[in-house]
C-alpha cells in the first residue's frame, strides 16, 4: 500500500498559503509543526489526507494543512469525518478538535465513533478552555476555577478525556504534549499505523485564556517529577532521578519511591494492550498525587469499522450478485400486464 | 360450483380488512391487493396500524387495518370509505364502522364476538344481533369454526387453528370478487416452505372460505371489477418510502456514483433507512448514526468524499438537521434530505400523516439559507421525486430538500417499471473552472462549483462553514463578498426554476376555480376534480412539485382562474407561499386532523364555492 | 428531613389512570411495579417526584406514574431533569430511559451528567434494542445481531453502559433486572438514598423485537452461572453452588473454581469505593468467560452540583448582599443628569 | 493655559480610537464615553474587534477600534462616520481611513509608523509624508516619546512607557473637545489601587496628552458639544446584551419568580451568559450546559419546576434548539429565547452582525409551531424588550423569542434608570381553571394554562410532546382534539395582539414614503428621516417591535402611505412577512455585508426614493 520511497514530501508540501492566525505563544503552533512534518514521513501521498475540525481555534487547523479538509460546525467534526472515510476508505482521515468542540457539544459523536470504532483518528487539543469565545468554562475545566463564565470558580466537575474515550471502549488512546514535538510527531505516527478508531489527546497552552495550566509537566523542575512517560513493556517510572514508579497496591495504583521500601521488580509494568491497566492510568488525570501519563495508553487491535462494512458489501455481492439498474428496478414481487 | 352465483360488474371497490394487531391483517391485505394488482386492476393501498407496538389483544387501541382500492380505471387513493369492512373482532368494528358507506358490506367473524371481546370494545350488547346495523349487509361467518372443520384431520392446536383465521376470510373475499386463489396457494408454499403443517392449514382456510362463498346461499352476488387499461409493461408494487430508496438508488448508479446514506430511525421515515440497509449489492454504505445531526453531518462528509448521499427523517429530526443543513448550503455539497412530514408539534402524533413541515423545509435555517425543496405526489411518485432530487442536488451543487408525508410513505400502488431509457437523463456537466483549479469556481449556466473528492492529486482544498471567497474559496470576511456570495446562493437556487417544465393544468387552462395542491393531496384532489368535471363544474387541478424555487409560470397560472382553492393538511403554510410571491389571496381548506384529505371532502368542498358562486 | 411515620402512601398511591400500554409480557411492566412500590416506601412525600422521560417504550413511564412527570423529546430527558432538578432542589428527580433515548441520541447528555454530578437518578431500561420504531439496532445491541436496520447483522461494536458511565465519572452505578424485583427494589432504595447522580442500569426484555436477550440470567438453569450478585465488602462468588468466584491475576481478572486451585481467600472482595474495582468489573459485560454483575457496581461521595450551586449562591448572597430590583438596575457606573 | 485656545461649539461629533489588539483601545473609548456621559452629553458607542483572539501585533488582521458619537442632541447610533481617527499605527490608519469623514482629523502615533509596521499594513510609503492625506487635518505626535519624557524621573521599563500611550492619546482628545479629566485620574486610582506605579505613569500620560493639546500650537481649535437636554434622573451605560439580561431578572424579580438561565458560548450571545453567571446575589441559577440543546430543554424543566426560564444564543444555536422549542410550545411552558443574530449561513461571519435569522424565528419549526416573535431596537431598548418577552412568557404560558443582534449586543448608550413603578405592571393572573385542577384548563382571555410546579400536593400531573386532550391534558390521538389544539395554540399567540400598543408612527400619520424597519435597524433609520424630514421630504417611520403576532393595526397604517420601504440587513424577509399578511409590495432596502445600516445610507435611499418621485 505504502511506497516510502517514491514520495519525496516534506514539512513544506503541507503548509498552505493562509497566514496562520492563533494568538503568538499559542500552543496550537507546536502541534501544526509536528503534524505537518509527521505527515510527510508517513509514506502517505499528499492527497490521500483529510483533515477535518469543528470549530473553535483548535478546529481552524485545517486552513492551515494543505490537504483535503473541512473546517466543520462545531462539535461535528467526528461524524463528518466519518462520512468521508466511509466514502472513501482509502483516505487518511484526521480530526481535529477542542476540549469544547470535542467533548463538550461534540461528545456524543466522540464516544459512538470510539465504540463503532469508526477508522479516523481524532486529535484532540485539550486548553482546558474555549479560547476562540474568549474563555468560557470546558469539560475539562478544574474544579474552582475563575473563567468569564464562572466569576465565582468552576462547579463542574470536569472529563477525563483519556478515561472517556476508555469507558466508551476505544481501541486507541494516547496522550501528548504541545511542547514535545518529538513525541507528538510519534503519537501521530502510532496512530496513523494503528488500524481502526484513535485517539489523542495533547495539552495544548493557550497563552490568552488559561496560560500556564500545564506548567508543572512544561517547567523544567517540575515537568519530570509530574510526567510519566510510557513505554510499552517497560515498567512505570518517572521523577527527576527515574528513582519513582508505579506500583500497583493490591488493587491500588500508588507512586513509590524506588530503592526504599520498592525495588524495581515491584513496578507496574505498562502494556498497552490491557485494558485494566489503561483504566487505572487513566484514572490519574487531575490526581494531585500521581503523575499525569504520557505515551500511549491503550492500543489493542479490533476490526474496524470499515472493515466491516466492506467486507459486508463484499459478501452480499458475493451472494446476491453485483446489482444494476435492471435489478434494482425489477427487485421484488413484479407482474406483467400486456 | 361457481356457476350458480350472480356476478355483478363493478368500476372498483374499497375493501378494509379490520382486526387485532395479532390477526394477520396486514399479511391478508398485502395478498388481496397482490392478487389484485396481478389481476390487473389499478390498485391503491394503506396500511393503518395501532400507534402502540402491541395494544392489549381485543382492546380498540390494538386493531390494525388494512385497506385496498382495486378498480377498472385510473385511481389515485386508496379510497376515502370502504365498501366492504372485513371486522375479526368486535373493536375492529367498533373502531372502523364509522367510515364503511351506507349500504356497506360487513364480513363479521362471529367467533370473535364473545362477551369478553364486547366489553373490550365497550359495546353493551352484540352489534351482529342487535338490529344496530341494520343499514348494512352483514355476513356472520364463526370462521375459527370454518378452520377447524377443514383442517380436523391435521391435528392442528386451537391456537394454530384460529391463526388461520385471516386466510379464510381472504378466500371468501376471493370468491366475492371473482380473485383467483392461485398466485397465493404459491405464495404459502413459498412463505412457509420449511412448515409443511402450516402451508396446509393455511390452504384449506383459503379453500374453505372460497367454498363458503360459492356454496352458501347468504351471498346472492359476487362482483367483478373488470380490469383496468393499465399500460402495458411489467409492474411492481411500491410504498411511498421504498420508492423514494429505488429513485435514490437509481440516481446513484445513472451517475456513476456510490451512494452513502447516514440515518437515524423515526417514525414513518425509518423504513427508508432499512431499505437503504438492505442495498448492499448496490455497494450503498448506510450508517445508523447516534443522532440525526450526526446522519446528516456523515452525509455532509460523504458528499465531500464524492459519494451521492442521503439522508432522511421526518419533522423532529429535520429540525435538528436545521443547522447542518447551513453548512451544506455554505459548502454547496449535493444532497438528498428527505423528510416524511408527520403529525406536530413537537412528537404531535407520531404515527400520523401531516403537510406541517413546509414551514421548517422553506425557512427553516439561520441566516440567509436557501435550498431547492420539492414533494412527491404519490406513493409511487416518490421513485421520480427523488430521482430528481437527487438530479438537482448534483447539476446545481447543493443540498436538496424532499417532501413526503406519512400517507404516502406507506400507501402502496403498483407501478409500471420503467425502463432505462425512460429515465430521466443525468445531465449534469462536470465544472472545472479555468485552467487552475479552484473550489469555488463556477459554472456558468447552473453557478454549481466543481465537486473534487480527496483522493484526486494537485487539487487539494478546504472548505468549510465561514463565508467564502468567490472562485478561490478561501475565508473571507469581505462585506461586498458577502453580498455577493449571498446572492450568488440565492441566484442559484432561483436558477433551478429555468428548468421547471411549464405547469402542467388538469381541466380548463383558465376561468372557474383552480385547486392548487402539493404533495400527497394529488390523488384527493384529483379525484374529487374528476368527479365534478364529470357534473359540469368548471374546476381544474394544478399540483406542484417544485416549492422553492416555484415553477415560473405559476403566477400566470393562477391569475387566469377565477378562484384559487389550496388544500392543506396544515394552516396554511402554502398559502402563504403564494401570499407572499404573487400577493394574491387564494382559498384556503385546511385540515389538522393527522388525516390525508379525502377526495369527497375536496369534492364537497369544491361543490360548495361552486355553489356559492352560482 | 423525612418523616416516614406520617406518609402512609401505597403502591397505587403511584397509579395514573392511564391503561399501561407497553406489550403483554414486556419487561416494562416489572419494572413500573418495582418502582412504585418502593417510591411508596421511601417516606418521601408523593409531590416532591418528578419522573422524567425521553421517547421510546420505556419513555411513556411517566404517563403511569400519579406523580409530577415530563415526557419530552427523544434524548433529551436528562438535561430536561436537569433543570426541574436546578429549578427546585427539594425534588426528587427520576430520568426513566432506553438505551436508544439514554444512549444513543442523549449519549452526550448522559455523560455530561455523570461528570458534574448533578442530583438526579438515571434509570435506563436496555432491551438493546429500539422498541418504539419496531426494531432497529441500539448501540447496545450485539456485534453481528440481526434487526431491521441491519438485515445483514450488525457492524456497529456495541457500549458497555455502565463503563461508559464510570468513563464520565460517575459517583453511582449499579445494575439490575426487570424479573428481579426485590434486587431492582434494593437498587432505587440506594439510587434515592444516594446524594448525587446515580446511574442504574436495568436488563430488560423486549419480548417483541429482542425476546431471550437475557436468557442467560433469567433463565433458571443459567441464571446463577451468569450473574455476579454484588455485596459491599463481599467477596465476588457466585455459580449455581456458589463454587465459583472472581480472582485478580496480577491486574488481569479470572473467573475460577474456588475449591481447587483457589481458596476463598483469593477472591476478590467488593468494595463500591474502589475506583479500580467498578472499572474492572464494568469490562465484564459482553465478555462471555465473565458473569454479568448486578448490584452497586460503584457508589462513591462526592460534592453534587446541586449543592455546589446553592452554596455558590449562598456564598455570594453573604458577600455582595441579597439584590433586589433597586441594587440590580443600579449596579455598575451610574450618574445623575439634573 | 487652556484661555489661549479658540473654542467651537458643534453638535455631535464621532470619535473613533483605533490601533492594535494590544494597544487598549476598548479601555480609552470606553473612558472616553464614560466622561461624556457623565458630562451630560447622549452618547452612543461600538466596539469593533477583529476576529482573532490575538491576531499578530501590528497587522491590519490585528486592528481594535472603539467608535463614540456623542452630542447635544438625542442620538440613536454610534455614527456612520468618524470625524476624528485616533490611529495608533499604520494599520489602524489603513482600515479605518475610508470611514473617516471628508475633511477628518486624524490624530496618528508616529512612534508606530516605524517600517516594520508599514510594512505590515501593507504601506509602500509613509501615509503622515507622503501628502496622500491631503484631505485630512493630520496631528501627528510620538506619543511613546511624549509618555516618555513626561515619566522620565519614574524609572519605567520601555514597555511600561509604551503601554500608557493611550492614555497620551485620552488626554489629548480630552482636551480638544473640552472633557473634563477628573473622572478617568479617579478611576485610574481605583483600578491601579495595588499598582501605584501605574497610577502615577498613566496619570501623567493622560496630563501630558491634555497639555500637549493645550500648548502646542498645531491645534489651533478646541471644541465643545454642550450637554445634551437629557430627562433628569440616574443614569448608567449599557450595552445590548447587559440591558437583556438585566431585563428577564427584573421581570423575574417583578413577578417574583427565581431565574433559571441554561446557555453555552458562543459569539456574540456569550456575555448574556457572562452577565447571568455573575447575577448570584439575585439567585440566579445558571448553567453552562453542553451544547444548545441541553441549554434549552434544561430551560424547559426549569420552567416546569416553576422558574422564570431563559436561555440565548445566536443563528447556530437556534436552529440546534429548533426541536426542543416545539416541546416548550405544546407543553405551553413560559421562557424566554434570546437570538443575538449575527451574519450567516452556517457558521457565516460569527462575529459580524445581521437581521437574516428573522425565518428561523417565526418559521423554524416542525408542525405548526406558533410562538411570539419579538425584537429590540437600541442597545437599552433590550431592557424593555426582554423584560417584555417575559411578561409575555409567563402572561399567556408560551415560550417567547427575542431577536436582538450582534451590533445592539455590543452597542452602549446611557440609560436612565428607570424606577420600579416606572416598569410596566406584571398583569399576570394564575390561571386556576375550574375546581378540580387540569393542567389544560384555560383562562378565557389570555387562553393560559396553570403553571403548577412540582412539589405542589395533590396536582401531580404529567406533561409532554404528544398531542394533548384539551382541559385534561392526557395523550389524545383524536382527530377532533388536535384540530382544536392545534387552533388554540394559533389563536393564543394571535391573541396576543389584543395587547400590541397602536403602531407609534414618527413623521406624517398618511401619506409619502414610510420606512418601516424592525431591530437594530432604528436608529440609522431614525436619524435618516430626521435629517430627511428637516430638509422637507415627506417621509415617516414605524418600528416594529412585534414581529408574530404583528401589530392589528399595522396593515392599515401601511396602506395609508404612498409607499413602504423596508430597509434589512437580510434579503427581505421581513418583507416576505408583510406580502404574505398585506398583499402589497413594499420596497426592499436589502444589504449584507456583516454590517449594519449606516443613517447616510438610509438617508441616501430615501433621497433617492423622494427624487424619484418628484
Ligand atoms: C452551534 C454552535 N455553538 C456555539 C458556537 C460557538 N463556539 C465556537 S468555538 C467554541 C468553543 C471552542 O472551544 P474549544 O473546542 O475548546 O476550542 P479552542 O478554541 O479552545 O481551541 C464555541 C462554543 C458555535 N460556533 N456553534
Ligand atoms: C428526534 C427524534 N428522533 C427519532 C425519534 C424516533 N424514536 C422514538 S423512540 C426511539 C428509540 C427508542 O429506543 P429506546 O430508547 O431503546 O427505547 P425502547 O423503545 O427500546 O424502550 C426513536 C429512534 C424521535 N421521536 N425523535
Ligand atoms: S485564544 Fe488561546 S487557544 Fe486560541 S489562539 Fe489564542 S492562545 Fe491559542
Ligand atoms: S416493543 Fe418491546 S420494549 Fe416496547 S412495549 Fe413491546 S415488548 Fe416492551
Ligand atoms: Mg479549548
Ligand atoms: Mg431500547
Amino acid at each position: 500500500m505504502i511506497d516510502i520511497q517514491s514520495l519525496d514530501l516534506t514539512k513544506k508540501d503541507f503548509v498552505t498559503e493562509n497566514e496562520v492566525r492563533w494568538c503568538p505563544g499559542c500552543g496550537d503552533y507546536g502541534i501544526l509543526s509536528s503534524i505537518q512534518k509527521t505527515f510527510a514521513s508517513l509514506g502517505e501521498k499528499k492527497e490521500n489526507f483529510a483533515v477535518i475540525s469543528g470549530i473553535g481555534c483548535s478546529s481552524r487547523f485545517p486552513y492551515y494543512m494543505d490537504t483535503y479538509g473541512i473546517h466543520g460546525i462545531h462539535g461535528r467534526a467526528i461524524p463528518i469525518a466519518t462520512g468521508v472515510k466511509l466514502a472513501n476508505p482509502a483516505l487518511s482521515v484526521w480530526v481535529i478538535t477542542g476540549d469544547g468542540d470535542g467533548i463538550s457539544i461534540g461528545g456524543n459523536h466522540f464516544i459512538h465513533a470510539m465504540r463503532r470504532n469508526v477508522d479516523v483518528n481524532v486529535v484532540l487539543f485539550n486548553n482546558r478552555i474555549y479560547g476562540l469565545t474568549k474563555g468560557q468554562l470546558s469539560p475539562t475545566s478544574e474544579l474552582g476555577k475563575i473563567t468569564k463564565s464562572s466569576p465565582f470558580g468552576s462547579i463542574d466537575a470536569p472529563f477525563n478525556p483519556a478515561t472517556l474515550a476508555l469507558g466508551a471502549g476505544a481501541p486507541f488512546v494516547a496522550r501528548s504534549l504541545d511542547r514535545n514535538m518529538k513525541h507528538m510527531s510519534e503519537m501521530i505516527r502510532r496512530a496513523y499505523q494503528h488500524f481502526g478508531a484513535t485517539f489523542i489527546e495533547v495539552y495544548q497552552n493557550c497563552v490568552i485564556f488559561n496560560d500556564g495550566a500545564f506548567n508543572n509537566i512544561t517547567d523544567k523542575e517540575t515537568k519530570d517529577d509530574f510526567s510519566l512517560m510510557l513505554e510499552h513493556k517497560k515498567p512505570m517510572i518517572f521523577g527527576k532521578e527515574s528513582s519513582k514508579g508505579i506500583h500497583l497496591d493490591g488493587n491500588i495504583p500508588r507512586a513509590v519511591e524506588i530503592g526504599k521500601d520498592y525495588s524495581i521488580d515491584d513496578i507496574l509494568v505498562h502494556d498497552e494492550t490491557d485494558s485494566v491497566i489503561s483504566l487505572i492510568l487513566g484514572e490519574f488525570t487531575y490526581r494531585p498525587d500521581m503523575p499525569t501519563p504520557f505515551g500511549v495508553i491503550r492500543a489493542v487491535d479490533t476490526k474496524p469499522y470499515c472493515k466491516y462494512m466492506l467486507d459486508q458489501i463484499a459478501e452480499v455481492k458475493q451472494k446476491q450478485g453485483e446489482g444494476t439498474l435492471e435489478t434494482l428496478l425489477s427487485s421484488g414481487d413484479t407482474w406483467e400486464i400486456k | 360450483m361457481d356457476t350458480t352465483k350472480q356476478i355483478r360488474d363493478m368500476d372498483d371497490v374499497v375493501v378494509r380488512f379490520a382486526g387485532d394487531s395479532g390477526d394477520g391483517m396486514q399479511l391478508i391485505g398485502d395478498r388481496f391487493s397482490s392478487s389484485s394488482a396481478h389481476s390487473g386492476h389499478d390498485i391503491a393501498t394503506l396500511p393503518d396500524y395501532p400507534s402502540e407496538i402491541r395494544a392489549p389483544a381485543g382492546t380498540l387501541a390494538g386493531v390494525s387495518a388494512f385497506q385496498v382500492n382495486f378498480s377498472s380505471r385510473d385511481i389515485y387513493t386508496p379510497g376515502d370509505a370502504p365498501d366492504v369492512l372485513v371486522a375479526m373482532n368486535p373493536a375492529a368494528l367498533k373502531v372502523h364502522l364509522n367510515d364503511l358507506v351506507r349500504g356497506g358490506v360487513i364480513v363479521a367473524n362471529t367467533a370473535a364476538f364473545t362477551g369478553k371481546n364486547l366489553k373490550l370494545a365497550k359495546y353493551d350488547s352484540n352489534p351482529l344481533e342487535d338490529g344496530s346495523l341494520s343499514g348494512y349487509h352483514i355476513y356472520a361467518v364463526n370462521m375459527v369454526e370454518m378452520v377447524a372443520n377443514a383442517t380436523h384431520n391435521l391435528n392442528l392446536k386451537p391456537k394454530a387453528i384460529e391463526r388461520c383465521k385471516n386466510f379464510f376470510a381472504l378466500g371468501l373475499l376471493f370468491w366475492m370478487y371473482s380473485h383467483s386463489k392461485a398466485d397465493t396457494l404459491k405464495w404459502l408454499k413459498k412463505k412457509f416452505a420449511t412448515k409443511p403443517e402450516l402451508i396446509e392449514a393455511n390452504i384449506r382456510a383459503v379453500n374453505a372460505g372460497y367454498n363458503y362463498g360459492s356454496t352458501m346461499r347468504i351471498f346472492t352476488t359476487s362482483y367483478r371489477v373488470a380490469s383496468a387499461k393499465l399500460r402495458q409493461g411489467k409492474y411492481r408494487q411500491v410504498n411511498g418510502n421504498l420508492a423514494t430508496v429505488l429513485g435514490i438508488v437509481a440516481a446513484g448508479l445513472r451517475m456513476g456514483r456510490e451512494i452513502f446514506y447516514g440515518g437515524y430511525p423515526i417514525t414513518p421515515a425509518s423504513e427508508i433507512m432499512h431499505e437503504f440497509a438492505a442495498m448492499k449489492r448496490y455497494g450503498v454504505k448506510m450508517l445508523q448514526a447516534e443522532d440525526e445531526i450526526a446522519a446528516v453531518t456523515a452525509a455532509i462528509g460523504a458528499s465531500y468524499a464524492g459519494n451521492l448521499a442521503c439522508t432522511a427523517t421526518s419533522g423532529p429530526g429535520l429540525a435538528l438537521k436545521s443547522e447542518a443543513l447551513g453548512l451544506a448550503i455554505i459548502t454547496e455539497l449535493p444532497m438528498v434530505v428527505v423528510d416524511v412530514q408527520r403529525g406536530g408539534p413537537s412528537t404531535g402524533l407520531p404515527t400520523k400523516p401531516e403537510q406541517s413541515d413546509l414551514n421548517i423545509a422553506m425557512y427553516g435555517r439561520h441566516g440567509e439559507a436557501p435550498m431547492p425543496v420539492l414533494c412527491a405526489f404519490s406513493p409511487r411518485d416518490c421513485f421520480y421525486a427523488a430521482y430528481e432530487a437527487s438530479r438537482i442536488a448534483v447539476k446545481y451543487m447543493t443540498p436538496v430538500l424532499l417532501l413526503t408525508d406519512g400517507y404516502l410513505a406507506q400507501g402502496a400502488e403498483p407501478w409500471r417499471i420503467p425502463s432505462e431509457d425512460e429515465l430521466p437523463e443525468m445531465d449534469i456537466e462536470p465544472v472545472f473552472g479555468s485552467e487552475d483549479f479552484f473550489p469555488y469556481a463556477r459554472d456558468e449556466k447552473t453557478l454549481a462549483r466543481p465537486w473534487v473528492s480527496p483522493g484526486t492529486p494537485g487539487k487539494e482544498h478546504r472548505i468549510g462553514g465561514l463565508e467564502k471567497e468567490h472562485i478561490y474559496g478561501g475565508v473571507s470576511h469581505d462585506p461586498e463578498n458577502h453580498q455577493f456570495m449571498t446572492e450568488l446562493r440565492q441566484n442559484k437556487v432561483d436558477g433551478i426554476a429555468l428548468e421547471i417544465p411549464p405547469t402542467e393544468i388538469f381541466g380548463d387552462e383558465s376561468d372557474g376555480l383552480l385547486i392548487l395542491g402539493w404533495g400527497g393531496s394529488y390523488g384527493a384532489i384529483r379525484e374529487a376534480v374528476i368527479r365534478a368535471r364529470e357534473e359540469g363544474v368548471k374546476v381544474s387541478h394544478v399540483q406542484v412539485r417544485y416549492l422553492d424555487p416555484l415553477p415560473p409560470d405559476l403566477g400566470d397560472v393562477l391569475k387566469r382562474f377565477n378562484q384559487v382553492l389550496i388544500p392543506e393538511t396544515n394552516m396554511g403554510q402554502f398559502r402563504r407561499v403564494i401570499q407572499a410571491n404573487y400577493l394574491m389571496k387564494p382559498l384556503g381548506f385546511n385540515k389538522v386532523k393527522g388525516k390525508p384529505f379525502r377526495a369527497e371532502e375536496i369534492y364537497e368542498k369544491i361543490k360548495e364555492i361552486a355553489g356559492e358562486k352560482s
